[in-house]
């Protein structure tokens, strides 16, 4: 096999070699690449759309449906790990012995043949190989969390000014509830942003990008035609396009941030959600 | 020589995309660990974001996003070549995107044949398979 | 752009991708590409491309190496090549 | 309403499978017939731009409201919209059809089962009718992602095959990818038409040829084109029969037709058969695919496995057709495109009905079908005749062009390796049907109450079969007008 | 020569009878009455569809009819000709009598699967009349192959492992030969002419170069492999581990028959007697003809199973009308078309009594059957009239065909081939008569039969009378036949 990809790849990059002779030359403004579509995105984004950072214009408005697709990616990521990581409860074993443990004194209890605690704040569930969170990492994860959150929901609403956005938000989003589930556990993540709550808020992210465009459809403009939308917003159509892009980069966020903890939830537990890492 | 030298130079970014895109599809090809195929894939899928970055990078240029973007001078004219390329990066957005989503699927195959055969190793696999 | 920076940016780029793939740890690679991501993510940056280097950072360098790392403590650390 | 059909036909399949997914975790019992809702749309808008299409030719539609090449155009022409109806009707019939095999095999999944499904048919729709380069990626893409998720629900091997097709579909996606980037950095421009426009002043250069080149070894691999199959036969032996069943009538044909865009739209047929001497070389491989496929099906002693080399087979006749560089030929590629989904559709849902009744599909499982089963069976039938190619079902309409084709440019080889594996396929299927109609049924699986009575399977499968195995049949009987009125004109002029 | 075309869903009618009746047959399997009733009703209104179209046949005019244009240039479309009409006359009214001969079989066999026996009978046929009808070799080659693989399950109705060994040889002979030389064959004509509709001239007229023509003729003489001409002959032996009405079926009505008619169709409309005659591409198809011929009487010489016999002698004289066709002189063109019709009717009442024995004593073998002639005189001298017209002898119709064939070598200066035929006779005879004398004339203590073996019920024995009284019939009213047969050489040489 080594040889095999050897001859693979001295194959593939020869040829690659030989393609990249003809390339213009590296960081030249004059090739075709930065000559034929680029100063106009660069010189009308912001007559047309009233937003200075080009890219998120490009990405939200211009190539708006590339963007519906790729927030539908994740979208499928989340569903396929889901569909074949989780494990339901028909087919779990419930185990016979379960533990719990008191939050306030740390005492652990053990009941067996199949008793439960119901659930309230004084006991918390926990598995058999249960370890102690750190004290440090957890005081301190859950000082840093709010704030991770607050520059999450920063990027997201200044994409429009500066890089970031819906997309990178809505990463660090889900990247706070991670680090809430690293630095204690997967419980009591999953306590505070339920498995149906994320499933849900998935669909519901693409479904606002989506139906953002449906919307422009049905006000009898072409599909993810935000100035369609200056009907419902009163405002000038340009403004209007501005304020789609807000408003799919919100779903974006919400989808984003759904589908990391999502998957991330279904990889580090195996689907069964218990204890995570 | 000085020629090939200063080919060579001119375009180092696009030779550097292409080690690495070697290194990539050597790991997925010649691997035998799932989980280094799937680093090889990510390294694979990165190379390809460089080449398409480096296709968008102008000299004498700055970031893409309008200077003076609100407040007074809103409006004031916008010259091209002031600013890279954005489109390159448009697209690399959505090809990081794929990128992840693809780990998180790949990864999850892995758990899911871990689970089966109790091994990463492809041959392993392979052997139990066989003996079945 | 500064090019010995750019220069040792490079060199670390493939350092690293070859080193994730080269260490017998399944761990120690998850972190490999962590770093060789964010390596990227600094090269990028220095390109321009400040949204994807932004992406790039949060997701290659961030939540990826989580997934890897999730992905490794669900399976085994062990591996031959 | 009418002009909004090409956005209607991409978005009531995603926002569907949104909806879907969230009935699935409120109401199960909803996914379905909303699923069924939204294919059923989709078809409706699919075989309504094939009227405008034949209407009033070539229909533009931009989204967003830019017009290209700034923002992303749909364009559909006689070429995809052709597609566009079997892609959607094929999706629509096999969830019919698998209602009752989905509830078997998944009953807590159901939700993301249909979802993951409505994706799929979301992104082939989309690959289908997009114009632009890069959305094709992103929409390849998706229904990569959700092909792997259904796929790897299956047997215990499934996951495997999966991964690995997985690895195959990434490498193959991100050559096309790097391929558009080759053709991004040379014009600017990413959208198919406008890149046409640009190219040929560049027909000469390198970096055209190795765009042309790793774009047709990524699409390639995605089609398991013959060295580049090793994937295809696990994924979709191991799999769930609902997903196969969608699944293998589909990617394989989607990315031929991928194929055919790139060759007649981007590069256009004077820079592939003209500046390229491939012609030759690519027919050989296509020759060998054939070959290959008939034998190692023969080697199988499992119908589904022996089906999906099948499978690999007819690629390597559409990728020969479309390069022998000929009228005849390309339309023989297109038409198998419509063909070989519908027929492969056929004995695939055949074979979930089979796995839903018997619980195998390997020879053994066989045993006394044709009594146990007769509808099942006929339509088995009438899919073998096509696959083999007897009049008048639609096979043999395809690879009558295809020879003809392959006369008129003088590959007598291609004609050879079409006659060949025609031959192949009826021992293969005569030998399904003998084990079918001599043996015994063997009771050991214990779910035949009375042997040697008739046991089908539920109404809900065999009817959407039985009406494939009459679509064969009908579009053999129309070979004619769709060649005459649709792929006529898919084809430009400028090739004879 | 242009013939004035009337366009008619009238053949279409007559294929889809037997074809619409397969449902209700379905649906009637419980009521073997029921059923029977269907597939009888079924035969009588095709014979009167086909019928009705003679007179309009024998004033000249053609019946066109258009199913659907599937390829530019190629109709999937149906024309009545004078030859097709022949055939069809033949096997439709055959169908009538095998219909009620199946019902005596099967019954008295009590064979199982008799719904599926019917229904795959029913679709036999409306591919043989198709295959009389087609316009062009698209249509031809459709008809050909659903009937290769609507006989399948009669071929193999035991499913035992006999049937299935003969089973596949059928098949592979059959669709191997239709798909491996035919297909290519008809796509490389459509290439070079750009149409496949038969013409009387033939459509490859002026087209193709010598060696590609001759080629092509080979492969489509040896791609209709159920014309049997050695060396693809050996499924039919194969193929008589059917039931007895399938045999019959197989060698009189429907397969074979066919397969020389797709011969001689394609020697005719599609290269043409003038394009024939040029590249001399006759002369070895006679020699062919003629091996298969001689050898095949000279094998069934040699038989001792009764059905293999007959299976024998069919082979050799399927090669007649082969032989007659490629004489391409007038005469020997109609004595082989009316060949078709002359030895259909003899064979099938041969093939009549092979099996009414069978249903009757269980024998198969002929050195089993001294003595029979005794307790089934009836069925014996049925069969001996039978014999007598598959040797050409008076009072047969027979008798005719190989008159106009002897005539047909003459015209062609052939001497060597009226020794074959003259030969061939003789071997006919050989074969026949031996069984006919132990039959009858044994004495009664070596007779192996005691009292209790009778007649073959009425269903069984009333067919074969009824054929074998057609076939003397033949020889003093042979008109509808010869006419056609007439009209066709006529149509096709201009005299």
């Amino acid at each position: 096999m080594k040889i095999i990809g050897l001859i693979i790849v001295v194959v593939t990059g020869a040829l690659l070699i030989y393609a990249a002779a003809d390339f213009p030359a590296w960081s030249d403004p004059a090739s075709p690449a930065s000559t034929y579509l680029s100063p106009h995105f660069i010189e009308k984004t912001m007559e047309e759309t009233s937003v200075p950072n080009i890219v998120t214009a490009v990405l939200a408005d211009y190539r708006g449906f590339d963007t519906m697709f790729e927030t539908t990616v994740i979208f499928s990521a989340g569903v396929v790990c889901f569909f074949l990581l989780r494990i339901s409860r028909r087919e779990e074993e419930e185990p016979e012995t379960r533990y719990y443990r008191h939050v306030l004194t740390g005492v652990t209890i053990q009941l067996k043949e199949g008793y439960k605690i119901p659930p309230s704040d004084d006991f918390e569930r926990i598995d058999a190989a249960w370890t102690p969170p750190d004290l440090i990492i957890k005081t301190g994860c859950r000082i840093l969390i709010p704030f991770v959150q607050l520059f999450a929901l920063y990027v997201i609403a200044h994409g429009h000014h500066s890089p970031g956005g819906g997309f990178q938000g809505g990463v660090i989003l889900g990247a706070s509830i991670i680090l809430l589930a690293i630095s204690h556990d997967l419980r009591t993540a999953v306590r505070r942003m339920s498995e149906k709550l994320m499933a849900i808020l998935c669909a519901v992210g693409v479904f606002i990008y989506a139906g953002t465009g449906a919307l422009c459809l049905l006000l009898k403009l072409n599909f993810l035609d935000y100035s369609a939308l200056a009907e419902v917003l009163h405002v000038d159509p340009i403004t209007a396009r501005s304020h789609g892009i807000l408003i799919v980069e919100i779903g974006v966020g919400i989808a984003v941030m759904a589908t990391m903890i999502w998957i991330y939830n279904n990889v580090s537990s195996a689907g069964r959600y218990r204890q995570g890492l | 020589m000085t020629d090939l030298i200063s080919t060579v130079i001119a375009k180092y970014n696009y030779w550097i995309y292409i080690t690495l895109m070697m290194i990539g599809l050597y790991a997925m090809i010649a691997k035998n660990n799932l989980v280094k195929k799937i680093v090889g894939m990510n390294i694979f899928q990165t190379a390809i974001i460089l080449f398409y970055v480096s296709i968008g990078v102008k000299k004498g240029a700055t970031i893409p996003i309008l200077e003076h973007g609100h407040g007074p001078d809103a409006h004031h004219v916008v010259h091209a070549v002031d600013y890279i390329n954005p489109l390159p990066h448009v697209l690399m957005l959505t090809a990081i995107v794929v990128g992840v989503a693809t780990l998180g699927v790949a990864l999850a195959l892995a758990i899911r044949i871990y689970n089966n055969y109790n091994t990463l190793e492809e041959d392993e696999i392979l052997a139990q398979i066989r003996e079945k | 752009m500064i090019w010995p920076i750019d220069l040792a940016i490079l060199t670390l780029v493939v350092v690293a991708a070859i080193g994730a793939l080269m260490v017998k740890d399944l761990l120690g690679a998850s972190v490999l590409f962590g770093a060789y991501s964010f390596m990227m993510c600094l090269l990028w940056s220095i390109m321009g491309a400040v949204d994807v280097a932004f992406t790039e950072a949060s997701v290659g360098a961030g939540v990826s190496t989580v997934f890897f790392v999730a992905a490794v403590f669900r399976t085994s650390r062990r591996t031959r090549d | 309403m009418n002009e909004q059909y090409p956005a209607l036909l991409v978005v009531v399949p995603l926002l569907s499978a949104l909806v879907v997914s969230i009935a699935g975790w409120v109401n199960k019992r909803l996914c379905f017939p909303v699923a069924v809702a939204a294919l059923g749309m989709a078809a409706w808008s699919a075989v309504g731009l094939l009227l405008r299409v034949l209407d009033e030719g070539v229909i533009v539609y931009k989204l967003g409201g830019w017009s290209p090449p700034m923002g992303i155009a749909y364009y559909i022409d006689y070429l995809n919209g052709l597609v566009l109806p079997v892609v959607s009707i094929v999706a629509l019939l096999n969830l019919i059809a698998n209602k009752k095999g989905i509830e078997q095999q998944f009953p807590d999944k159901i939700g993301p089962f249909y979802t993951l499904y409505l994706l799929m048919v979301t992104g082939l729709l989309g690959i289908v009718v997009t114009g632009d380069a890069f959305n094709l990626y992103v929409l390849l893409e998706i229904a990569a992602l959700t092909g792997y998720g259904l796929l790897a629900m299956g047997e215990e091997r499934a996951p495997l095959a999966t991964l690995n097709y997985l690895y195959m579909g990434t490498i193959g996606a991100c050559f096309y990818l790097l391929g558009v980037g080759y053709l991004y950095i040379v014009t600017g421009s990413l959208n198919m038409v406008d890149i046409a426009r640009l190219l040929p002043p560049l027909y000469q250069s390198n970096t055209v040829l190795a765009a042309f080149i790793i774009c047709m070894v990524g699409v390639w691999l995605k089609m398991a084109f013959f060295p580049l199959h090793a994937w295809l036969p696990n994924a979709y032996t191991y799999a769930n029969s609902a997903a196969s069943s969608l699944i293998a009538p589909l990617v394989t044909k989607v990315m031929v037709y991928v194929m055919i865009r790139l060759m007649l739209t981007i590069f256009t047929t004077e820079f592939v058969f003209t500046t390229l001497a491939l012609s030759d070389a690519v027919v050989w491989l296509a020759v060998i695919a054939i070959v290959m496929g008939a034998v190692l099906a023969l080697a199988e002693r499992n119908l589904k496995k022996m089906l999906t080399y099948i499978v690999v087979a007819e690629v390597g006749y559409m990728v020969g057709g479309a390069w022998l560089g000929n009228r005849d030929g390309m339309t023989g590629a297109i038409l198998h495109i419509v063909n070989d989904a519908l027929m492969t559709l056929c004995v695939f849902m055949v074979v979930g009905n089979i796995v839903y009744k018997v619980k195998g599909y390997a020879f053994e499982d066989l045993k006394g079908l044709f009594r146990k089963m007769p509808f099942t069976m006929g339509a088995l039938v009438v899919g073998a005749m096509s696959i083999i190619g007897v009049p008048p079902t639609c096979g043999f309409f395809s690879k009558w062009y295809l020879i003809v084709g392959a006369i008129s440019s003088g590959h007598y080889c291609f004609m050879a390796a079409l006659i060949f594996s025609s031959l192949v396929s009826v021992v293969l299927f005569f030998r399904v049907f003998e084990i079918c109609f001599y043996e015994p049924f063997s009771n050991h699986h214990g779910h035949d109450n009375h042997p040697g009575g008739m046991d089908e399977a539920p109404v809900s499968m065999v009817v959407p079969l039985l009406v494939v195995a009459v679509i064969l049949i009908l579009v053999g009987l129309y070979t004619g007008d769709i060649v005459n009125h649709v792929i006529q004109f898919a084809i430009p002029e400028a090739m004879v | 020569m242009n013939m004035e075309t009337i366009i008619s869903i009238k053949p279409l009618l007559a294929i889809l009878v037997s074809l619409l009746v397969v449902p209700i047959l379905v649906l009637s399997g419980k009521r073997p009455n029921v059923r029977e009733a269907c597939t009888f009703l079924a035969a009588g209104v095709k014979f009167l569809i086909i019928l009705s179209m003679v007179p309009v046949i024998l004033n000249g005019t053609q019946i066109v009819y258009t199913i659907a244009e599937v390829i530019p240039g190629v109709a999937i479309k149906l024309r009545v000709d004078a030859f097709g009409m022949l055939f069809a006359l033949v096997s439709s009214s055959l169908w009538i009598v095998t219909s009620a001969y199946s019902i005596g079989y099967m019954r008295g066999l009590k064979e199982h699967s008799q719904t599926r026996y019917f229904c795959f009978f029913a679709l036999a046929l409306s591919a043989t009349i198709g295959v009389a009808f087609s316009a062009n070799l698209l249509t031809l080659y459709l008809f050909y192959e659903m009937l290769s693989f609507a006989t399948y399950p009669l071929v193999t109705h035991h499913q035992d492992h006999e049937a299935r060994s003969s089973g596949r040889k059928y098949l592979l002979y059959i669709v191997g030969t239709s798909i491996g030389f035919v297909l290519p064959a008809m796509l490389i004509s459509y290439s070079l002419a750009g149409t496949l509709d038969f013409s009387s001239q033939g459509f490859l007229a002026g087209t193709g170069s010598k060696p590609l023509i001759g080629l092509l003729c080979f492969m489509f003489l040896f791609g209709f492999a159920k014309a049997a001409i050695m060396p693809f002959h050996s499924w039919l032996p194969a193929a008589m581990v059917a039931p007895t009405p399938v045999s019959a079926l197989l060698h009189a009505v429907a397969v074979v028959k066919v397969g020389v008619f797709c011969v001689a169709r394609v020697l005719t409309g599609v290269f043409g007697t003038d394009l024939l005659f040029s590249l001399n591409l006759n002369v070895p198809i006679i020699y062919i003809a003629s091996f298969t011929i001689m050898a095949g009487s000279l094998i069934a010489l040699s038989q001792d199973n009764l059905k293999r016999l007959l299976a024998f002698s069919t082979i050799a004289q399927l090669s007649y009308i082969v032989l007659g066709i490629a004489l391409l002189s007038p005469k020997g063109m109609t004595g082989g078309m009316l060949h078709i019709a002359m030895h259909a009717f003899g064979k099938i009442t041969l093939f009549f009594c092979a099996g009414a024995i069978f249903v009757a004593t269980g024998k198969k073998n002929i050195s089993e059957m001294i003595g029979i002639g005794r307790r089934m005189p009836v069925t014996i001298a049925a069969f001996f009239i039978g014999s007598l017209s598959i040797i050409g002898m008076p009072p047969c119709g027979g008798f005719i065909s190989k008159w106009y064939l002897v005539l047909g070598t003459l015209e062609a200066h052939q001497m060597p081939i009226l020794f074959v035929l003259l030969t061939s006779s003789l071997l006919n005879a050989a074969y026949f008569m031996p069984f006919v004398y132990k039959a009858f004339f044994c004495r009664p203590e070596d007779s192996m039969f005691e009292n209790k073996v009778q007649e073959a019920p009425a269903f069984c024995v009333v067919p074969l009378v009824i054929t074998a009284t057609i076939s003397v019939i033949l020889l003093f009213y042979p008109q509808p036949f010869l006419r056609l047969a007439r009209m066709m050489v006529q149509s096709i040489t201009g005299v």
